[in-house]
Formats: C-alpha cells, structure tokens, sequence
C-alpha cells in the first residue's frame, strides 16, 4: 500500500480546540506540510497571534512563540532580526488580529521588506471572543457588533488586505487564496509554499490571506460555511496574486 | 482492503469529508467518541478511489489514505 | 579607555554594549532621543542591529521577539511612550523573558512637557501593566553609575528571566559627565536553552507563552513568579547611604534629585545638623529593611521626590509608622534647588536639632 | 576651587559647544566637571543655555542657582542671567550683541567685542573663544593648555585646519582680561 | 421596570445608558464582550452611537474626542486591553476630561487566560500610566450594585471632570442576578461650557491640552489637578461594613472576593467569633480612616484578594503597623471557595478567640 | 487701495514656535484661509497631533483638541461622531504621527469613511523630535537614525501613504500637493478646499497629503529645503489626485 | 430554602438556558438568585456547566462548590461533579446519554431517559425540561406555575407554539419523581 | 505707496520672499528684530507689482499685500 496521504509530521500529534468544520485546522495542515516538505522544520520559528489560533503553538511541530493581540508581526521581526539567516520566521494571524489592532505592525513589517512569512486568516469575524465584527466583515454582515448588519456608513467598509499592502515597495510576495473547496485547497498550499519560498530566498516580506470559516460564529454549518466563502467572500476579495516582485533600491 | 483510515477518537464529526466524497462512501457514525461527537465512518473502502479529497478537506487531519501497489508487471 | 565625556543618554547605550547587548528595538522621544540615535550609530560597528520600531508598542513586542530568541536587548523610550509599553512589558515578565527597557522620565501626565521628573515611579515600581508581576527597576544617579547598573541590568535580566527597567530623567539623560567604562565584575553567561531558535539539535520544540486558559495552571505559574520575586528580594536590593551613621533625620530621594539632596545635606551639616541621606538604587526590590533599621535613632523622615509624592508610600511601608515623615516635591519639571532644599531640610531639622 | 559657569545665548550661537569644551577640558585637567543643556522648546529660535560645574570635588547637583560665572551673548540671556550671578562672580557678555546696561555692582563686568575681534581673526564663529579665553585668564579655573586640548579634541581630523585661528581668538580673548 | 435577570456586563451598560451615557467605543475582549455586544445593540435604539475601535488604543483616545466634545461617553476592556490604554487615561487626566473606563478584569500578566481575578488593582488605583495623577475607582460586588456605581462614575467624572475606573472581573460580568435600574439621586447636569464643540455663540477658541512645555505652568497645571484629587479623597470615599460593630477580626475585601468572605464570615460567626468585614468600594480614594478607626479594637486584620497582594499595601498603609495583617490570594483566575476562606479565617481566628 | 492678501482671519495673531522657513507655516495658513473662506471657523474643531504642529492650538482660530502622538484621527472620530452634523473636523498630522505610530489610526479612519479632513504634513523626517528617519524619509536619506543614510535592506522603504489609503473604498477624497513654489502652493490650497468640502457634503473621508519642508534637520537652508522636496520627494512622492469618488453601499 | 444547582453537558445541550430558566422562574417566585456560567476556552467543543443559586435569604457566594443537585447530561460532567454533590443531595442524569455507575450512596440518584421522552413528545430538544420538571418536583424550590412563566419570557412571541411540548416535558418529568 | 508690509517683529529671517519676489525688490534688514533675527525688508516698494508671491510663500504670514484702485475711468 501507498501512502497517498498521511498526517503531516509538521503537526503534533495532539488534537485541535478548533470547532468542528472550522477551516484553521486545514490551513494549519498546509502550514505543517510545507515546512516538512521543505525540510526546514527544525530551523522554524513560529509566532501564534491572538485569536482562535492562539494556541496553535500547541499544534506546530517547530518552536513556537505565542505574541500579544495584533503584535505578531513586531514579535516575528525581533526574532528574524537577531538570529542567524538560515531561519524560517512566520506569523499566524486571524483578520482581527492583523487587520484591526494590529494593523499598525503588518504594514509596516511589509514596509520595512521583513524577511517573515505572514499567514493571514481571514474569517470575516472574530471568532476566539465570540463572533464580532471585523475590518474584513462584509457589508450586511451580521456579528455580536452588528446586529443589524454591517453598515457602511456607521462601521465602514471591509478592508482589502492583500490589495493595500500590494501598494508598497516593501512587500515582495502577496496571495489571496482560499480554502472553499479541494482545488482551491491546493492552490492554497502553493501560494503558501511559494511565501516560505520567497523568504528562504531572503526575498522579503511574503503573505497569503487564506478566506476561511467560521461555522460557529456565522451560525451555518461547516459546508454552508464554505458556500458563503465561495459565494459571499471570494466575489468581495477576488483571488489570485497581488505582489510577485521584489524591490531592488537600484531599479528605482 | 482499507484504504482510508479515520482517526476516530480526533474526528469532531464536521462532515466536510462527507461532503467533499465524490463516491459518497462516508457518513456519521451513530455513536459518539469521547469527546461527544459522531465520527466518521467508512461505508465501502472498496469503492474508494484513493482520491484523497476528504482528507484534503479535514480539518483536523483524521484521515490517512492509502492506494494499493500498482501490479508491477501491468505497469511496465 | 579612561575617562570620556558624554551624554547620560549615550553612556546608556555604550554600557548596554559593554554588557554584550546588540540588539535595540526603540522610537524616539525626548528626552531620550540621544539614545536611539546613538545605538543608530553604534551598533552597526559592533555588527548588531538598531531597528527603529514603528511604535513603542512595537518596539516592546520586537523585544519579546528578540529576547524570546535568546539575545541580550534593549528599548527605551519616556513617560508617554513608556505608558504604551505596559502590555509588553506585562508579557515579557509572564512569559519570563529578559529584556532591559530604559525610561528617561519627563513631566507627565498626558504630553506634559520634556523636563526631568519622577512622576512614574508608581507605574515601574508596581506595575504599570495588568496582572501580578514586577520589575526590578534601577536608578542610577550619576553618569558613572549608570555604566554599572546597565551592566546589572541586563546580568539580572538573564539570571532571573525578567523584564528590567532603568530609570531615568531628562536630566540625567541629557547632561554630561566624565565616565569611563569599567566591566563589572559578575558577569555571568547564561546558556538560554529555553530560548525559541529553531529546533535543531535540541529536540522537541519549545514555546515561549503567557496563555494558561486553566486557572489552576495559570495559579501554579504564577506561584513560580511570586517565587523568583521572593528570591530577588532577597538578593538584588541596592541602596546607598549617606552620612547615615549618626545622622538623626533621614533624607530619602533616589536619581536625580538625590544629587542635588546631597549637595543640600552637606549645607545643612555645615551648620551642624545631624542629617542623612538614603539613596534607594534598586526601587523594587525596594529597601525597605534598611530604611526600617535606622528608625530607631531617627527622629525625622523628609522624602524628596519630583513628583507630586509617590515612593513616599514604599518609605511609609518601611517604616510603619515609627518614625514622622514628611514629604517635598517639585513636578512639572521643575528640579528642585539645592537652596530650596536647605530651606526644608532646616525647617523640618527645627524640630530635630537640640 | 570650583566654578558655576552658565552660558546663554540665541540658538545656533555655540552655546553648547563653548559649555563642552570647557566641560572637557576641565575634565582633562584632572577636575570634576559636569554639562547640563536646557533642552526642549528653546531649540526652536529662542534662547538656550548650559550650565557647566568645574570642580575640584565631587560634582553634586549639576543644575546652577547661583552661578560664579555667566557667559551672555544676547539680550534676552542677559536680561535672564544678570540677576542670578553670586555676588563677587563674573559676567562675560558679547559686547557687539549685548548692549543692556549692567545694574550690578557686586561683580566683575566684562563686555567684550567678541565678534569684532573674531572678524579680525578672519571667522566670525570663532567668537566664543575669544569669551572663553577672557574666562580662563579671569578665573583661572583652566589651563591654556587644557583648553586647546580640548578643541583638538572637539574639532576632530577633518577641522584640523581650524585650529590656528582659535587659538588666536582664545589668546585674544586671554589678553582682554590682562 | 421591575426586576429584570441580565448579566453583569449588560448592567453595566443599561445603568450607562441610564446614566445618559449614549457612547460608546469599545474593542472585544473576553470576559467583557458582552458588554460590548449590549452597546451595539441598544445605544442605536436611544439614537446613540456604538463604534467599534480597531484597538484599545484607539477607543480610549476616540473617548478622549467624544469627551472633549462635551458628551458623557465610557469605554471598556480587560486587563491586557485596559493596559494599552494607559497612556490615553494619562492623557484624560491631565487634560481634566471626563468619561468613565470599565475593566473587566481576568487572570494575568501577559495573555493570562479569561477567568476573574483581581490582579490589575495596583494599575488601577496607582496609575497604570505615566504621570502624577489618579483615577477615582469603584468597584462593585453585586450586580445591584454595578446599577449604582455605574451612575456614580459618570456623576464623579462629570463634577471633577476626571476619568473613572469601574472595576470588575470575569465573574461580575458573566453572572446575572436580578437587578433594578433605579436612578441614583445625586444626578447632577453640568454645563461643559469648557468642550471644544465649536466656537459659534461662545466666544474665543477654546483648546483642550495636557501640554505645557514650561515647567512652572506645568507644575501649576499639576497643582491644580493634586487639588482635585485633594478634594475627591475628602468627598468621595466609599466603603461598606458588615458585622464592624463588635469585630475583633477583620476582613478587608473588595468586589467579587467581598461576597465569598461575606459568605465565609456568616459561617465563622455561627461559631461564636466576632468577625467581620469591611468593603472599600471606591478603591481610590482609598478608605484609609475608615479601616483606621477600627484599629483600636482590632487583633488581627486579614487581607483577601483574588491576586498575589496588591490592596494589602493599602491597608497597611491605613494602619501603619498598628494592627498585625495577613494576606490571603489566590491568582490565575481561581476564585477562592466559602471553605476555603473558613478554613483561613479560623485559622487566624486561633488567636483572637478567647 | 485694494487689499490682495493679508493674514488669514482664521490664524490668532501669536507668532509660531516654527523655524525660519519651515513650510508648516504656509499649510496652517491654506487651512486658516479656507476655514475662513467657507466661513466654518465658528463650527470646526482641529485636531492638533505630536509633532512639530503641536501647539498648533495656539495658532488656529477655532476650537482646537489636543490629541496623544498618532492618535488624532480616533480623537477626530470621536468629536465628529458626536457633534451636530454642521461640524467640520480636521486633523493636523505629522508623518511621524501619521504614518508611523499613528497607521492603524489613520487606516481604520480611512477604512470607516469618517468623515474627517486630514491635513498629512509630510516632511519625510520626525522634525520636533530631531530629525529622525520617518516611515516617509527617502532612500538614502540622512537622519539621526539612519547616520548612513536610509537602507532598503534593513530600514525598509518610504510609504506612500496617499497611494496606499486610496486603495481603502471608505476614503473618498486623496490628494498630493507640495509647497515647493507659488503654484504649488495655489494647488495645495485647492485640494485642502476640496477636502474640507468633501466633508461638508457628508461624503467621506479626506485626505491631503503636503510635501513640507524640515529645513532645520534637513541640514538645508529654506529655499534648498524647497528645491529638495521639488527635486527628491515629488519623483518618489508624485502629486495628484489619488482618489475622488464616494463610495455607494448600492452601487458594488 | 436554599438550592445550589450545578447543570454541566456539552456545549449545545442547552446547559446555560436551563440554568437561565430556573434562574429567571426563582426571581419570578420572589426569591434571591444567581447564574454564573463555566466560560471560555470550554465554549468549544469540550463541557459547559452553570451555577444556579435559588434562595430564600441573599446571595453571598455565587460560586457553588458542594451543589445540593447537580444536574448531568454528559459522562465527563458526570465523573466531573458526582463527588461534589452534599450528602443528601441530588444527582439527575439523562439517562440516554450517562451511562457510567453512580459511585455515591449518600445521594438521591434520578437517571431519566429524557432524550427518549422528549422524543416521544415529538422533540428531542425538550429533553432539558424534562429534567428540569424532575429536579422541581423532587426539591420543591420551585413552582410549576414560576418555570411556565420562565418559559413564557424566554422562548418570546416567536416560539409561543413551543410551549406546550415544553410543558408536557416538564409534567413528564414532574412525574417521574413522584 | 506702499504696496506691501511686512510685520517685522514677526518675521524670521528665513528668505522665502526673496527667493519668490520676481522683482527682485526684498533683502534682509542689517539689524535683528526682538527675536534675533534680521527681518524682511522691501527695497522699493514702487517697483512693487502686488504679486503677493511673497506673501504666499511667507510661512509665518507676516506680509500684507496691497494694490492701488484702478482708475475707474480707464476700467470701463
Ligand atoms: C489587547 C487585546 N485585546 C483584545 C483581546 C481579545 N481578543 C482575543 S482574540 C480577538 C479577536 C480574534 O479574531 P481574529 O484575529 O479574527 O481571529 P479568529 O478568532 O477569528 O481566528 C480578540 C479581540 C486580547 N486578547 N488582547
Ligand atoms: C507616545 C509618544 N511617542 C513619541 C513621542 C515623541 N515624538 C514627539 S513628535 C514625534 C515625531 C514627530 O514627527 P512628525 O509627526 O513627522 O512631525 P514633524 O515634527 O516632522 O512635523 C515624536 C516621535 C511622543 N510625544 N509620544
Ligand atoms: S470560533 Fe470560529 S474561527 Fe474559532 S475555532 Fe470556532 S469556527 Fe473556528
Ligand atoms: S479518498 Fe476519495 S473516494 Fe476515498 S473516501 Fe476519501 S474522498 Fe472518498
Ligand atoms: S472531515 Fe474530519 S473531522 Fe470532519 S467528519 Fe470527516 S473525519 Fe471527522
Ligand atoms: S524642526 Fe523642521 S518641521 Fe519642525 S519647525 Fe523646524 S523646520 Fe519645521
Ligand atoms: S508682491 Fe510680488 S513684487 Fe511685490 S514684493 Fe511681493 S513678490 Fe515682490
Ligand atoms: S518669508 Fe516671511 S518670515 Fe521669511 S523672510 Fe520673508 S517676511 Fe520674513
Ligand atoms: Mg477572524
Ligand atoms: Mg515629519
């Protein structure tokens, strides 16, 4: 027998507090088996955010660091900075956590060039506290902090991530993907591959945004919830690659 | 011969592989693990195709998948 | 090397890197800001690294990532920036990193303005930041000390995994002095083999948190904390005296402002007061059993301070009520003269003197 | 022996850099010394100033109350300053730049035309040196020796060139008070 | 209205609303979420306005807009958030703005984890932030009691034009008892006639600052606000006692932990020992002569926190070693039990019984 | 005799703390000047933020808030959200405050459509704390805190914050101008017009975005320090309209 | 009369609004009350449990830590909180899903197939109420009329056509105990 | 006639108007205002032609700008 597919090594072998269906468990998977694949496991550096993959240094087979709501990006840059550069540094982020409070820290970690790799969950919520909007909820969506929906001219408009830190220099590598259906799983998986890649290269800053769920707080069940991603969020924020370029100070 | 192997006690019953089965072999089991939830279970391992597509879409990373050895001899 | 002359602010960042630490995270502030731009200039030549963060918020969090990697490292900021600090710092003392962050005090609150003062001694002393920890904090009073307290600083940054603050004013920032670079003797090398720098050849991996969602192991975290600040009590109390012996009022004032107290005592001896100082070096741990043991012979406590009174609660605490004290303090900025001291010295002396 | 020395002036006049250079050549001769600028808003155009302690104990408090010598070189600083010196202390003023009437007469008052000097010599900037030489010679809290010491320091490799012409001004200066 | 059953955190924001509190800004947090949630959804219904900042930061200084404009307004958080807003509450301070600021607080330092605890007492009552200043702090024990307080924060920021701190912890905004929303008497209606709303009819700009870059302003500025404070310790003390009149023992306990001791105290009492309690309810300006003039009759005062020690100083500071004091904490999140607490108090008691 | 030009009704009569030459100066007066000419100096409040403009207060005629460093856009959310609607509001921010501490402030503002008139002095330099290097500091440049000139491989490279604020659908009016020369500055004042209207019209949020001149930690005297923002910044800061358009809930 | 009830199942049993209704039926019948919910890390996935005060005199102590009735609708609850009952206390289970052997002999032991009753009323989701029926019955703390009443407010004008399945779960349950 | 004014306690020194003035009329005084520096001086203000260039350029707005009526007559 052939294994066609096994669970990677890149993950701990203990379970997830992940609710059932919620797509961080498969974004973690695709995580794991890219460093195992790349062989760099054990010169991995993670950085767990503050969201419901706060605990995610429990599941990664590498060390592991847990950082203060939105500051993941600040804490990845301390640790790439000072360590030797064959290191692979990345960020776990939840929308909450990178689009909101720490807004401040990933636009200027894409500015600066950091040499990390960011992995931005977008859920359209915020899933660890309990479902409340987002800069990343979608107009009309219902949360705990809108309870009649998403107001444009109340809460504002959802933010494009991938599209805003496309504007600068720093950023080399920028992908949306998502996770609503296997082909779209894999191409996930790609776009994570190349951002490590991108960083193993010493390119600069790399992220993919992964559109994720959360059956729990959307009140729909796992595979409802992965129609309101194809359906609701992909159209929001189209797919594909925002940044494939890395700034060279002489080009300019 | 077993083809996938699902990890019952890790399953928190999703059904994503349920859903994403294009042989339409797996279901709930209607028992719970011990964390409460109905597992997963395989219906028919013999129409699987090894396809890999519920594991790829688990997210707690439950499911092994294995293909049998191609014959050799039909290969070359 | 000998003697040279410099700047509060950059003899901080000569003696960090006396101390081996090449790495500072920081955002300006006055008056601070020599200090940034001097480890800007710096560090380079020692081929370490100088980042400047985009916030103090940042700059703390990149100080947890680089103390969570294992370096020796630094930041440094003033009163309002310091004030954005507080949730990393609350971080690093939970996670049990080490770090030094440097605070030049200035007039507070709000924006206040960019003079010397003490007016956060209550926020680095008990803690600015939420949930039980602390921070030793020192504050040296003189340029040359601060070449010594960095150094122990960042020694007991390592051997204790804390969070160590060094504190400061614009004044002592600012003004020049004479200082040469001795290395202090203990000195320790510390191997940090819980520090997050990749697995490899070491095992199975490590993580560096301050999450415990169970409250029993949360509790059980915290006990080993109260234990490493029982331990610290006890060994890394700094306190200088002055005059002391048969000194029958005691001047309490740390920093700055004991300077100029000094200067001020030695007047007010002139005339044959009986007055000492007692200059408190490590604010926490604080010394309380030292102040405690000279009660009996006091008959006066006077606690100057540039603040509108705030260690005078430790001094309190030291003393329990066995001795009266009194309290003067300037704010704003404004350092008190050594004149206006021996004014207050004398008037609280009159009843002391026989 | 110990000196109070506080200069002042408009910003961009060296205030500081005269206070240094005192500072380190005390500092060379073997004294206690220590520098302390006003800082802050008065960077921007206003006046600024520096207090320098030389001495030959321990330096205490490095801010001045009562300073023994003040080094003015505009109105405004003179206006600050004039009242604060002890008596039997010194006032040295920029005469080309200051030209309020001293109400003192409890110390010594020298009005020196520092600038006019220094145009002589063929830099104005080096004004202050001529203020410091009078200083040295009147006090003689520092040594010629220590001072020029001091600018070689300050100056640095790439000023080197500067170096004659203030030591001209300091000489000047030192004979003002002859 | 009658008696209504809601949970903690939306008490806090009915009495708000009762209070004529009509915004809000908030960022989520657990355990005071909910308390988020209640604005959002009942503040439009009073034609108000819920906004959710994108950081604490963010909403403390969107208070700090909305207060400058003359509106009653609050905010609210948990420890890790209410330390990001220090420097904001440095600011409101100095710059003499009212608004009144909940933290819910859970188990610390750093992320901590999201049970109750009491840990953040230090930061609350000596200044979090950087600066000479204070906050007045209430702190609630039983839903009931939230409705009132609430009030009262708003009346206290209002008449001294300071910010307030409403204290609580994980298990006072989880739990719901029955409550009623009846309007606290001393409603006062200030004119803000200091709130930069526009110049129209009013006369010359008017600016809001907490700037003053020359030292002997500042130090007036400073002056004035110490005044106030001065004034708030006098007036705005808060404290209440339970079976005091013939206690030889005394429990000295605040907020959630009061009502366990209560619990406990009524069990002690039943064995015969003169026990009882004394709840600081305004924890600055803090009770000091209240607990002093127990002393007299006092053997023993026990200290009960859900933390490592943080009020204990306080009481010691009322009693200046009249008194011999004991501590007891538990941290992390764990909630001590009525037997446990009995245990502890007969324990104690050993001595005081005759 | 016909007046051409006199002091703007919307300045007090105080001199500024402002170096000689320092281009802050001519903005506050193109913002007095407008307030002045709509005629809503009884109903504006400012903002004034941390940096050079601090005391600003002292200087306009309106009421006038001072806001912590970085802050002043969730200072103005707050003032603007609970006033009457004839408010006019503005900040006044530094590079520094805007585009450094202060990004996640001015990003969620922008991504809210607060309907605010920001007034983004870019100075490419931290002016009041001494010249050191800002997110906006060229290539290159000089600073306290880039003694050898900015890097792109430690230091990262300059924000264009116009550029990347436009690509947020809840701004609805960006502009760059500069004050290098006459014309320019007739420009700057045209754009500071159209954003105050913007507001008034209730559509959004505005931005100008001013190239300034620090001549001070420059290093430069005050026609070089134009010269310098004419020849360095306007290549690499480009002038013009960045986005112009409200965005209708209905319309996407 | 003083009730201190601990109901502990998995997330989504209806733990915490069960807790709700005996809660809001206490107030209704004029006594002091508390609720204080188990929160956290626990809302996912794993167990929830609730504690619900009923009493004739003041709350103190909202925390329980010797239930007289726990109510159990899982078998981790079940292991967790058998021991903590008082003697003389209360243990209710549904019995369809807690299946392990009761330990204790000091206790009144009620295992009710509520699932199986509810199911037969035409709706497994009223399984709570059936033991909530059971629990009132048994202990007396509460009316019927008052737990109608919780009823009524909680499900709203919405769900009205809910309430008569509830009640005859309740009776049901009422009934098994008699 | 004076065409323009320059308030010169307020001016800094700082040169702009000289730099922008196409006529090449303003200089720095030789002497220091009360704040230390040598204000803004016009040469001849008939040579003057109301361009305000000067004053749009001043950043501390210290210069008023003037132009003599025109002559109705001529106007209409
Ligand atoms: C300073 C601070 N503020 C707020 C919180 C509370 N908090 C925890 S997680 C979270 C939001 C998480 O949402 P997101 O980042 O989208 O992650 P998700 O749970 O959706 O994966 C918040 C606000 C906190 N822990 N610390
Ligand atoms: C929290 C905080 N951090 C830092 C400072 C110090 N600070 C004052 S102004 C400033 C930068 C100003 O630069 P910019 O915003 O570009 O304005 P400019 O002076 O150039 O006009 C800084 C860092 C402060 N006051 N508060
Ligand atoms: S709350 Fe939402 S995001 Fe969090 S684990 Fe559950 S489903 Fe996933
Ligand atoms: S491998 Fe393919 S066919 Fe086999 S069970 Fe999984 S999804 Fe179905
Ligand atoms: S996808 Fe995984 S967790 Fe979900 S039901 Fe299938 S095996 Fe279980
Ligand atoms: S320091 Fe620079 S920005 Fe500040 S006032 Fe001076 S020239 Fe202008
Ligand atoms: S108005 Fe024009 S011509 Fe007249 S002085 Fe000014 S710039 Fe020169
Ligand atoms: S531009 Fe203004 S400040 Fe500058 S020199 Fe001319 S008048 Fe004076
Ligand atoms: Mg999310
Ligand atoms: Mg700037």
């Amino acid at each position: 027998m052939k294994v066609v597919f096994e669970r990677s090594k890149g993950l701990l072998n203990t379970e997830t507090h992940y609710c059932p269906g919620c797509t961080h468990g498969i974004i973690h998977r695709l995580v794991a088996e890219t460093l195992e694949e790349m062989d760099v496991l054990e010169q991995t550096i993670g950085v767990a955010s503050v969201g419901c993959s706060v605990l995610s240094y429990q599941y990664f087979n590498c060390d592991m660091t847990q950082a203060a709501h939105g500051r993941a990006p600040a804490v990845a840059t301390g640790i790439k900075r000072v360590l030797p550069k064959d290191r692979i540094v990345f960020t776990y982020q939840g929308d909450g956590d990178l689009a909101s409070i720490g807004m401040g820290e990933i636009v200027h970690a894409a500015a600066r060039g950091e040499n990390i790799t960011v992995i931005f969950v977008n859920n359209a919520i915020y899933g660890m506290t309990g479902g409340q909007m987002a800069p990343t909820s979608l107009l009309g969506q219902r949360t705990a902090t809108s309870p009649e929906g998403r107001q444009p001219q109340t809460q504002g408009l959802p933010i494009r991530v991938s599209e805003m830190l496309a504007t600068l220099d720093g950023a080399s590598y920028i992908e949306r993907v998502s996770t609503h259906d296997v082909a779209h799983v894999m191409k996930a998986k790609k776009a994570i591959r190349k951002a490590f890649l991108t960083q193993q290269e010493e390119k600069g800053f790399s992220m993919v945004e992964v559109l994720s769920t959360c059956p729990t707080n959307w009140g729909l069940n796992p595979e409802e919830s992965l129609q309101w991603v194809k359906q609701e969020m992909v159209p929001y924020y189209p797919l594909g690659v925002y940044k494939d370029r890395q700034y060279k100070g002489e080009e300019s | 011969m077993m083809r996938i192997i699902i990890k019952e006690d890790y399953c928190k019953g999703c059904s994503l592989c349920i859903a994403f089965c294009p042989q339409e072999i797996i279901q709930l089991a209607n028992r719970l693990n011990r964390n409460g939830y109905r597992p997963a279970e395989v219906l028919d391992q013999n129409k699987c195709t090894s396809c890999a597509a519920c594991a790829r879409m688990c997210p707690d990373s439950v499911i092994s998948v294995f293909r049998p050895e191609k014959n050799k001899i039909k290969a070359s | 090397m000998g003697k040279v002359l410099m700047k509060g602010n950059e003899v901080i960042g000569e003696a960090a890197i006396l101390a081996g630490c090449h790495y500072f995270f920081g955002y300006p502030i006055t008056p601070q800001s020599e200090l940034v731009a001097y480890m800007a200039k710096r560090l380079p030549e020692v081929k370490g690294l100088f980042l400047q963060a985009e916030s103090e918020v940042s700059a703390i969090n990149m100080v947890y990532g680089a103390s969570s990697a294992g370096v020796r490292v630094m930041t440094s900021s003033s009163s309002p920036g310091f004030s954005l600090k507080q949730e990393g710092i609350s971080y690093l003392a939970a996670a049990n990193l080490p770090a030094v962050i440097v605070n030049i005090a200035r007039g507070g609150p709000g924006l206040g303005n960019i003079q010397p003062s003490q007016s956060d001694y209550f926020q680095v002393t008990k803690g600015g930041g939420h949930g039980d920890y602390y921070t030793p904090v020192l504050a040296p009073s003189t340029l040359q000390e601060i070449v010594d307290l960095t150094q122990e600083a960042f020694r007991i940054a390592d051997q204790y995994r804390t969070p160590v603050i060094l504190l400061g004013d614009g004044m002592l920032g600012q003004m020049m002095e004479p200082v040469e670079f001795l290395k202090t003797d203990n000195q320790i090398v510390i191997d940090k083999e819980w520090a997050t720098t990749g697995t490899k050849g070491d095992g199975s991996p490590k993580t560096i948190t301050s999450l415990d969602l169970n409250d029993v192991k949360l509790e059980e975290r915290n006990c080993k904390l109260q234990e490493k600040y029982k331990l610290i009590r006890r060994n890394e109390i700094k306190v200088d005296t002055y005059l002391m012996e048969d000194a029958e009022m005691a001047i309490v004032a740390y920093g700055t402002v004991a300077r100029i107290c000094q200067s001020a005592i030695d007047r007010v001896r002139d005339e044959g007061m009986k007055i000492g100082l007692i200059r408190p070096i490590s604010l926490w741990p604080y010394p309380t059993d030292v102040i405690a043991s000279y009660c009996e012979r006091l008959n006066k406590i006077v606690v100057v301070e540039m603040s509108a009174g705030q260690m005078v609660e430790d001094v309190r605490l030291s003393v329990e009520g066995k001795v009266p004290i009194s309290f003067y303090g300037r704010t704003g900025g404004i350092i008190p003269t050594v004149e206006e001291l021996v004014e207050q010295f004398q008037m609280h002396g009159n009843g002391v003197l026989r | 022996m110990k000196e109070e020395i506080i200069i002042a002036g408009f910003g961009g006049q060296g205030v500081m850099s005269m206070g240094q250079l005192l500072a380190f050549a005390g500092m060379k001769q073997g004294k206690e010394v220590s520098w302390l600028p006003s800082y802050g808003p008065e960077q921007r155009g206003g006046t600024a100033n520096v207090s320098v302690v030389i001495s030959d104990s321990k330096v205490g408090s490095p801010i001045i109350d009562s300073p023994t010598t003040v080094i003015l070189l505009n109105n405004p600083s003179f206006e600050k300053f004039e009242k604060k010196v002890v008596p039997g202390g010194n006032i040295l003023t920029n005469g080309d730049l200051v030209n309020l009437p001293c109400k003192r007469n409890d110390i010594s008052l020298f009005s020196i035309q520092a600038t006019t000097i220094a145009e002589k010599l063929g830099n104005h900037r080096v004004a202050g040196m001529v203020i410091l030489g009078a200083f040295i010679e009147k006090t003689g809290i520092l040594s010629k020796e220590s001072l020029v010491e001091a600018l070689l320091h300050v100056l640095g490799k790439e000023k080197q060139h500067l170096i004659p012409v203030n030591i001209a001004a300091l000489e000047s200066g030192m004979e003002m008070v002859l």
